[in-house]
């Protein structure tokens, strides 16, 4: 393991996680948080979880995603934190 | 046949299938495949307990691989016993709930009975399993179906209430995984057995301190002990009434059964009551839950609601009987969890057959109702003493097993606490049996006034309709089940000592 | 309370850690002479943890089935929908034309409707069949590289939702019906159980694929291969559907008319 | 201080992974969104994942699918050079498991939406105490 990549893919995911829980419009929440499943992703293939990476990558960054901005379109964007 | 252990928890699971298939093809064909699967899982459940009384525990290789490879089945008394109650009581409330269901969810009656199904499978799983890991995954079934269901009832505040259980539920849960992985990093196994000869070695490790914490808390939040017990009141009142007869005397007890297990398979009473030295905080912690649960029913105006407390009530005995340390304890821990989930079982089933003709159950509506409904409400008054612990019922002997316990102990706070509650849960009663038997004053039904506005309006309506005293009684089918259930609890209360004596204590030994 | 536990950590990445030596080594180390699959998560997960596996397609059935249950809200049936199916009877030749009519009727249903793109359109044309090809080969191959029912179940699932969203979710919902869903739901559970429970009269325990020899035209040597093989298609065909069910009663909020 | 900071240096993953999991834990508390709460909910369990996941690892090991699977079929096969799959397997249910419920919280919160009009927590509140 190559610790430079490593350590910008862990600030990622952090950056990343505190990013989707803070800003105001919960699309950003929602591509924020798809990026934050790949980088985990990228984090556990890494490690040589690749089943594990194949499916995060399918589910977290892909369905997940998704059904978050379905479920937006079908509420509202709005957020007051 | 030497597959029934597999087959209480596979038979429910096609049943919720084919169920799920039926909702497409022929929709009347649902609820005969639920109570055809149910009951077939009963009977498996009742042929495996006989079997472990007369041959010891039974151990069962999932996909023939031996035990630390392969998932195993290990089917004790405890887990028989268990396993009967769980198949027995979701069986019964099938058969009542015929009417109720299909007034409560209109179109869906299908989808329901095959997530009722779901429900059941994860339960009678969690019980049998002897692996860590697939005991989560059966949590997480049991939790999804429940999760639909109680958003399924009230429609205003059933959602809501359904989506903090969900965020609980999902932190209980992970809280317990994440205390599975700490023991498997300490031990690299995630069979019961296996983890607790390896653990044997490794009493001090912080490791293992912190996974058994982690355990313990996420089941006392699925469980819903005293300061984590917020989703309960609300999860349980608001759902459909065939689901809260189900989950209220099953899911809590279940997860009990899980504590004890971990407590006695997993851990051993050595690291718990030797090694590690907060037992009787966890003791003070019940006793506060029985006072909390008590006063908080006195307080509540709904019939639902105030149950829901006494549901909270009842788990602080049992969590504090099984940490009281000593055999007694655990005794009347075990016994309570039998006598609990059928007087829980036989009160909501009354409630049941009350909601089914009125609707609406705050207490201010219930006036007369012993006029109208003789026989719901003579099995509501068993089920009442019961819990109230009045002598021939059972929930006198496993009272006393528990009294017995905190004076042996020393701890009496947690007698006075059952005491008081005790007295309480009777204060309870009687003013709901005051309510019940006069009928409403007179026909102005001034006394409505001060139930919640909205529903109060509601049910004024309806009990005008009604107001000559006539017989309103539910139908046949949920009347038959109560009486049976209300039976059964003096007949269990007669052979407790039976009971302790050929499953309990030779379980314990 | 965490960082305690931590403390006695074994080193991360140690290869001698409790973890990595008790059970994961026999694992390593039999699992491809017992099993013929050099993919040793898959030979865990399918056959020596069949049983999780088979419980974790439970937990998706229920979820799509609780999807349904929530949402599915059957009284706006609209004629509409009627007469969509009345101009798709032909397929492909007037393809051009029948999304037109579509169109026109859609945007007096939708007011948040906006016309999709043209080269969105096509390009979803053109890659949906080969996203669903590597979704089947996911599946297939489970047994050799990463992946398996599950992975290759949501990628088949996905490419039905990208049909949704790069046309409509009618043009969806016309061409897999919601009955259609509802039943491969369902049929890929039992599936799975029905493979483990036809173990049982052929004399083994419950998933003991071993057992299905007599059965299945092959060497014996492989027929834990095979099995697998036939659990992961269930699993595939369960994912597929309910990943469908839940975005289509989330997007339409039940109405399964208009949406995303 | 070497001494900690080698104690970093050899488990940050599994500090990481505390990190991650206070920051969901904080998000499902203090949020007043319900879809941030489920959010916080997902980045929860993924902790818990990249957790499970770091217990497997093994230093200089390879991904745990057998080489040479048609020539060398009489080689034995050293535990020591592949990573622990077992997590890895539980990791999978557990991914399933969540997105699963997390399909059913977004139906609920589009259920609470169309009856209420609002995913804020406070508003919820406020328009259920009016009733």
């Amino acid at each position: 393991m190559y610790w430079p990549i490593d350590l910008i893919v862990l600030t990622f995911v952090i950056f990343c996680a505190i990013a989707a829980i803070t800003v105001k419009d919960l699309l950003a929440t929602a591509i924020l948080f798809g990026a934050y499943s790949f980088m985990m992703c990228l984090l556990w293939a890494v490690m040589g979880a690749v089943d594990v990476a194949f499916t995060e990558a399918t589910v977290g960054a892909g369905v997940s995603t998704v059904f978050f901005v379905a479920a937006i379109f079908r509420t509202s964007r709005r957020t007051k934190d | 046949m030497d597959n029934y252990p597999v087959l209480i928890v596979v038979v429910p699971l096609i049943a919720a299938l084919l169920a799920g298939l039926a909702v497409w093809v022929e929709k009347r064909l649902s609820y005969p495949i639920a109570l055809t699967g149910l009951a077939l899982s009963t009977f498996c459940a009742v042929k495996v307990l006989m079997q472990v009384i007369a041959t010891g525990p039974i151990q069962y290789k999932i996909a023939g691989w031996a035990p630390p490879m392969g998932i195993e089945y290990r089917i004790d008394l405890l887990n028989a016993m268990v396993l009967v109650i769980v198949s027995g009581i979701a069986c019964l409330n099938l058969v009542a709930s015929f009417e109720s269901v299909s007034q409560e969810t209109h179109d869906r009656t299908g989808a329901f009975y095959s997530i009722y199904c779901l429900f059941v499978t994860g339960l009678l799983g969690v019980t049998a399993t002897g692996d860590l890991f697939n005991l989560y995954v059966l949590i997480e079934i049991t939790s999804l179906s429940s999760y639909a269901m109680v958003a399924l009832g009230d429609k205003d505040r059933g959602p809501l209430a359904s989506l903090n259980y969900v965020f609980i539920g999902v932190i209980g849960a992970s809280f317990y995984l994440l205390g599975v992985g700490y023991l498997y990093m300490q031990t690299g196994s995630l069979n019961m057995a296996d983890v607790s000869l390896i653990l044997a070695g490794h009493q001090g490790s912080s490791t293992v301190l912190t996974g058994f914490i982690l355990c313990m808390v996420g089941l006392w939040i699925k469980m819903a002990l005293f300061p984590l017990h917020v989703w309960l009141p609300n999860a349980y009142s608001y759902s459909p009434v065939a689901f809260s007869r189900a989950v209220a005397p099953l899911m809590t007890k279940v997860m009990i059964y899980v504590m004890i297990r971990l407590m006695i398979t997993v851990f051993g009473y050595d690291y718990i009551f030797k090694t590690l030295h907060f037992s009787d905080a966890v003791v003070v912690l019940a006793s506060i839950a029985i006072l909390f649960g008590g006063v908080m029913a006195l307080a509540q105006k709904n019939l639902k609601k105030m149950l829901a407390y006494i549901i909270v009530c009842e788990i602080g005995y049992m969590v504090g009987g099984a940490w009281m340390g000593n055999q007694l304890g655990m005794t009347g821990a075990i016994l309570h969890i039998l006598n609990d989930a059928l007087m829980t079982f036989a009160v909501f089933l009354a409630v049941g057959n009350m909601v089914y003709k009125l609707k609406n159950v705050d207490l201010s509506n219930l006036t007369g109702i012993f006029g109208k409904m003789p026989w719901t409400m003579a099995g509501f008054v068993i089920a009442a003493f019961s819990i109230i612990g009045v002598p021939p019922t059972c929930g006198f002997f496993s009272k006393w097993y528990l009294i017995m316990a905190a004076f042996e102990k020393g701890a009496y706070h947690f007698a006075a606490a059952l005491i008081i509650s005790s007295l309480i849960c009777a204060v309870l009663f009687f003013r709901v049996f005051e309510i019940c038997f006069f009928p409403a004053v007179s026909p102005d039904h001034g006394e409505l006034g001060h139930g919640e506005s909205g529903h109060g309006e509601l049910g004024h309506g309806k009990s005008d309709a009604h107001s000559p005293i006539q017989m309103e009684e539910a139908p046949v089918s949920m009347l038959i089940v109560s009486g049976l259930v209300s039976l059964s609890l003096i007949v269990v209360g007669l052979f407790s000592g039976t009971i302790v004596n050929t499953i309990i204590l030779p379980f314990l030994k | 309370m965490l960082l305690y536990g931590t403390g006695e950590f074994p080193d991360w990445g140690d290869p001698y850690s409790p973890a990595s030596v008790h059970l994961s080594n026999d694992y390593l180390e039999k699992a491809f002479d017992q099993t013929q699959v050099p993919n040793i998560v898959t030979a865990v997960l399918a056959d020596y943890r069949g049983f999780d596996t088979m419980f974790e397609t439970a937990v998706i059935f229920t979820a799509g089935l609780a999807c349904f249950l929530l949402l599915r809200d059957f009284r706006e049936k609209e004629e509409r929908f009627y007469r969509h199916t009345a101009t798709g009877v032909i397929l492909h030749v007037k393809d051009s034309q029948k999304v037109l009519l579509v169109e026109r009727e859609f945007e007096h249903m939708d007011k948040d409707w906006v016309p999709s793109d043209l080269i969105i359109r096509t390009v979803c044309r053109i890659i949906i069949p080969f996203i669903q090809i590597y979704g089947l080969y996911v599946i297939a191959h489970g047994d050799f590289s990463p992946g398996g029912g599950f992975q290759g179940g949501v990628i088949l699932g996905s490419s039905l939702i990208l049909l949704a969203i790069s046309y409509n979710l009618k043009t969806l919902m016309r061409r897999v019906k919601e009955k259609i869903l509802g039943i491969y739901a369902a049929v890929g559970v039992l599936i799975y159980v029905g493979i483990a429970v036809i173990c049982m009269p052929m004399g083994g325990n419950f998933l003991d694929y071993s057992k299905l020899a007599p059965l299945l035209p092959s060497d014996p040597h492989h027929v834990r291969a095979l099995g697998m093989l036939g659990v992961e298609i269930g699993v595939g065909i369960a994912v597929t559907a309910v990943m469908v069910i839940i975005y289509v009663n989330i997007v339409s909020a039940g109405r399964h008319d208009e949406g995303l | 201080m070497t001494d900690l900071l080698a104690l970093i240096a050899a488990k940050y993953n599994y500090w990481l992974y505390v990190i991650l999991m206070m920051i969901g834990l904080y998000a499902m508390i203090a949020k007043n969104n319900l879809i941030k709460k489920l959010v916080g909910m997902n980045i929860f369990q993924t902790a818990i994942i990249l957790f499970y996941v770091s217990i497997g690892y093994k230093r200089d090991a390879t991904l745990p699918i057998i080489e040479n699977v048609h020539g060398g079929h009489g080689s034995v096969i050293h535990a020591i050079n592949y990573i622990n799959p077992l997590p890895h397997v539980l990791m999978l249910t557990a991914i399933v498991v969540s997105v699963a419920t997390f399909g059913v919280a977004m139906a609920l919160a589009v259920r609470i939406y169309q009856r209420y009009q609002t995913l804020e927590e406070d508003e919820l509140r406020m328009r259920l105490s009016e009733k």
